[in-house]
């Protein structure tokens, strides 16, 4: 069942120049179950030219509090509202939307985040404590400044980064650290989220590896409902939608 | 009490509010979001004789106020509609409309056929306006005899409500609209998208993976209105307007312009539940303006 | 030092932004903000052989990023023009091209053979595309025979830069370029306005005393993108890209599309210093991309 | 000399639930001198569907602060973002703009207004004054809770009062009040914006007893500076721009 809500923003903490934590307060009504990987259509009211919604990963969830947390990445006109948005404020969103990230068959698990891509992974990490299974992080960005979140993520197990400029962890992209570049790998899913690139050599990685690969997409996206057909990604199966198969695949099943 | 319902045609709609082929998917994805039933009727996608994967992506860009798609008619193909969809949405208690495209003469009159089999399909929608296909689509609805040509062939097979969906990429959309007329059109509905383009300045690459696609959305809706105004004028049947349609304001301007009934768009993707607001608001309209019908709106601008 | 500089066929100017007509008075209207002559190049009002007094008020509606005008080619009259304004702006060290329209092609002519006298005018913009007016205007330019005719009669007796400006109402706009193109005009100047409509839900009344419009601004963007595409493609005279253009990135697509230059129109009434903004831009444009003249954007869209 | 300047927003002072009066405060460059009856063309940003700016008239100026106020009534989705602007943001206009009250060749003026056509007859009266005319008001409303800024014009000079329902002042409209049902009036000037309708009767009323009636109109306006003839009005020498040979006209000037 997806719904259409307001929340009320009860938090805006920026982490860095470019990203911020949106904390959203629902209403009356009890937030709906939500699985890792899903994402929301949020409403832009008063971003000159921003017409459409923007799907944004849920980052994470109290459901105690009944709070549901985005990580936003300023990048244009709709996100930049977004990380303005003040105490107070009304945020619309269509949620939860799309399929998330399957529970893996194995303990031993490798959590691979881009750039904005870290979002889900947080939720995802918690989801997957409460499961028993201890996640490990692997968080690629440009630089140290552009690393967020990091004492969150520590909190449900090991966090490794890689900076291309080399000031923070290890020094190159993601594949370039050392959990990635031994003979046998010691994990079996990999979950990924961030550029495509990236995906793309992980999910090579995961083959040459006989992995599990989960990936999310991050698709431009009009409806995030499965109704005006603009998201698609080709699978075996043809075009498929990203807001409703998706956005996470596994790997094997796209045409890459 | 007021009174909310049209008729177009053979048709009795129980409001004037439908919604837009390719927006709406087929009714189910809005299910968590509205009743359904409560809509004037919905239009589901564009079907075509055979499955069709569509375009590449990206399909969508944003504009000002507005989007383009270059979908390009993605659909499953009108046997596996019959046979999948159909048996899932014939339930709905409103008049459930089948948009119908085809590359040749031929295709648009076979799939009108099988549909013409289905008890609760009332209407097809002849789509003769896509600007997103290579072959056909559009180039049907860009030339008056050949729009005259896919209505006639397509008359012949089909005996239910037989509404023609009409391209504002036209100099002349009026002669068009005659045009159908004389040749067994039972109404006309507009505007489909007009042909747009979006370059990413950055990249100096098209946005869209066709190049040009169809723009639609509030952006459109001057163009839209001052459209079915012309066609209005110009035919007897019925006009079904649409066009970037985003409130009930919106919707009583067009209907204002001579529209029986009005299609809700890409409206949809910015509100799931636009289509009761907007019934919503024409009633509220109705009651403060003291008016018992909706039927009062249509082609009721003053201008004397 | 990047080079802004771009011809025109006779014309050579100092950037690719000019105004757009209608838009900018006779440019003294922005002397309290810009310095007029950082222009690449103005287009003055839209000039008839007779005094007009254009349209009854109202003749503005605003729309969804957009506007609808109905302003009716309001202008002085052409012996005016020259009298009092024209030694006024004449000496503005930047293009002054003046803008024609008419409602015969007789008026045409005479009023482009009395602007071929003036030695500080390098070129008109032959307005074919007022959808404004009830007699001539438009109606030029939707028909590819009265077009070339028009064209062929002013082309006898203007020697200087003749610029034809095209109505994006048309079913192929790319068929009347080539039209003019034959028929002598030096470059082609695209989109003028689309056609539009606005009504008032609330008093049930069309907003503009004309009941149409011509739509304008941010949201016709993408619809002049592809015609400045289809045209560029389609013609070897330069096309001048307008429509919608209101930041350096959207002046670069037009040109990534294949204009030569651009003309600025409503954006100039949002921010009256958008011009000289949009020169700037693109100046940083070039030069972050390593570009060392904006002529290599001209058609420049990558499609591999 | 026009210009276009940046303000800061250093109060928003709601009147009632229709009317607020914003205080701008000029950045670094000095406010230029400013005439009654001028107005600014005021940029909306983050209004859905708005596009154009705004046409609002002078309220008030204050050189040695450096602030203009605005009276601003709430009619529609671009004053509904002005009269939201909290304190500290940005207000961009274009001003000052079209030509203001001409002053009389009388002691004895009258400003009658109506609705937000109040606006402009605050800073008048303050011109007036200065030049040694001491304004009086006569102001019209539907109802008591319409009107504003009362103390600030009665700072001025004396307020009379009209409302539609009777709940303040006489009872009907401005041409009710007894000060111009005398049978020779004790005004010679007649100043006056406000609702159409409301001018035309008194510019007749003028014309009848002979005395000068200045009208503001308050016609729809794209860019405010003479550029694209949208606003005119119908005068003995044609159509003439609002936006530039008014918004103050003489009503006999007018083709009313
Ligand atoms: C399922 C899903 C989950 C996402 N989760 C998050 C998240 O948790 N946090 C986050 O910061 N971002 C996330 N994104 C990306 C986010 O949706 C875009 O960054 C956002 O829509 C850009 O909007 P804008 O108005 O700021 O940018 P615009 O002004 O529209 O465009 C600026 C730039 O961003 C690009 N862009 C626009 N839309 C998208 C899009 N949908 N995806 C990628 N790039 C885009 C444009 O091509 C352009 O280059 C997610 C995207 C998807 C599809
Ligand atoms: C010279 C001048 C001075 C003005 N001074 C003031 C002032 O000091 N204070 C004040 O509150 N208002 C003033 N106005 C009116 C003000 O400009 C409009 O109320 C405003 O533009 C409406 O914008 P909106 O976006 O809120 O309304 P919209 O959402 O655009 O429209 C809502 C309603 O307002 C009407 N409207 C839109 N524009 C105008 C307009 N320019 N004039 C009148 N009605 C309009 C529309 O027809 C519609 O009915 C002035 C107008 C002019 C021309
Ligand atoms: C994503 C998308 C897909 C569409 N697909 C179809 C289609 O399959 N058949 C059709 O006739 N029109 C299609 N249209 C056009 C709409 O039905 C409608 O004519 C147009 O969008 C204008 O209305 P709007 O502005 O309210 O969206 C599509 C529009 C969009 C945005
Ligand atoms: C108020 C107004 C008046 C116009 N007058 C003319 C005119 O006299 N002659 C002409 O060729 N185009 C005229 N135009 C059209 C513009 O020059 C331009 O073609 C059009 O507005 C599209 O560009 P834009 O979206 O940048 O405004 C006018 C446009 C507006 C908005
Ligand atoms: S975004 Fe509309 S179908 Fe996926
Ligand atoms: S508003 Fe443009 S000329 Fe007056």
């Amino acid at each position: 069942m997806k719904y259409i809500h307001d929340f009320t923003v009860v938090g805006n903490d920026r982490q860095t120049k470019d990203f911020v934590v949106l904390t959203l307060q629902a209403g009356a009504e009890a937030l709906p179950e939500m699985q890792p990987g899903q994402f929301a259509e949020v409403r832009i009211d008063g971003a000159p030219g921003a017409y459409l919604r923007r799907p944004l990963s849920i980052h994470d969830v109290d459901y105690d509090k009944q709070q549901i947390k985005l990580l936003i990445q300023e990048v244009g006109k709709g996100t930049k509202v977004l990380t303005q948005q003040a105490i107070g404020s009304n945020v619309n969103m269509v949620y939860p939307l799309g399929k998330g990230y399957n529970m893996p068959d194995s303990k031993r698990v490798l959590l691979v985040g881009g750039g904005c891509g870290v979002a889900p992974l947080l939720f995802l990490g918690r989801h997957l404590k409460k499961n028993g299974i201890t996640p490990r992080f692997l968080i690629g960005t440009r630089t140290a400044a552009n690393l967020v979140r990091l004492d969150a993520y520590s909190e449900l197990g090991e966090v490794m980064v890689t900076t291309e400029d080399g000031s923070a962890g290890t020094k190159g992209y993601v594949v370039n650290h050392p959990v990635m570049r031994t003979q046998q790998p010691d994990f079996d899913w990999i979950y990924t989220c961030g550029p495509e690139p990236m995906m793309r050599i992980l999910a090579k990685y995961a083959n040459n590896h006989n992995l599990t690969c989960q990936v999310s997409l991050e698709n431009h996206m009009a409806c995030g409902i499965g109704a005006c057909l603009c998201c698609i990604a080709p699978t075996r199966d043809g075009n498929k939608c990203t807001c409703t198969d998706g956005p996470v695949f596994d790997s094997k099943y796209l045409q890459w | 009490m007021v009174d909310l319902s049209v008729k177009i045609g053979s048709l009795e709609l129980k409001n004037p509010v439908m919604t837009a082929s390719g927006t709406f998917g087929y009714g189910e994805e809005y299910e968590d979001f509205i009743d359904i039933n409560a809509l004037g009727g919905i239009v589901v996608k564009g079907t075509t004789l055979h499955p069709r994967q569509g375009n590449d992506y990206p399909r969508m860009a944003e504009t000002s106020m507005g989007m383009l798609n270059a979908v390009g008619l993605q659909n499953v193909g009108v046997d596996q509609f019959i046979q999948t969809i159909y048996p899932r949405i014939k339930h709905y208690k409103t008049h459930i409309l089948v948009n119908v495209s085809g590359s040749t003469v031929e295709e648009y009159v076979e799939t009108a056929a099988k549909i013409n089999e289905l008890d609760a399909i009332p209407g097809i929608e002849l789509n003769i306006s896509c600007p997103n296909v290579k072959e056909g689509g559009m180039a049907f609805g860009t030339s008056c005899p050949s729009a005259i040509a896919v209505t006639s062939a397509v008359r012949e097979v089909y005996k239910k409500h037989l509404m023609l969906k009409l391209s504002p990429n036209v100099t002349n959309i009026a002669e068009i609209a005659k045009g159908v007329e004389g040749a067994g059109a039972d109404s006309v509905s507009l505007i489909n998208t007009l042909l747009g383009m979006a370059i990413d300045a950055q990249t100096r690459r098209p946005v869209l993976s066709t190049i040009t696609g169809g723009l639609s959305g509030a952006a459109v809706k001057p163009i839209a209105l001052r459209m079915v105004w012309q066609v209005a004028n110009a035919v007897a049947i019925p006009v079904i307007g649409m066009g970037g349609i985003s409130t009930a304001e919106d919707a009583i301007e067009f209907m204002l312009a001579g529209a029986s009934a009005v299609q809700i768009g890409t409206a949809n993707f910015i509100d799931p539940q636009i289509t009761i607001k907007i019934i919503d608001g024409i009633k509220s309209y109705l009651e403060k303006h003291q008016m018992d019908s909706v039927q009062a709106l249509i082609g009721g601008m003053v201008t004397d």
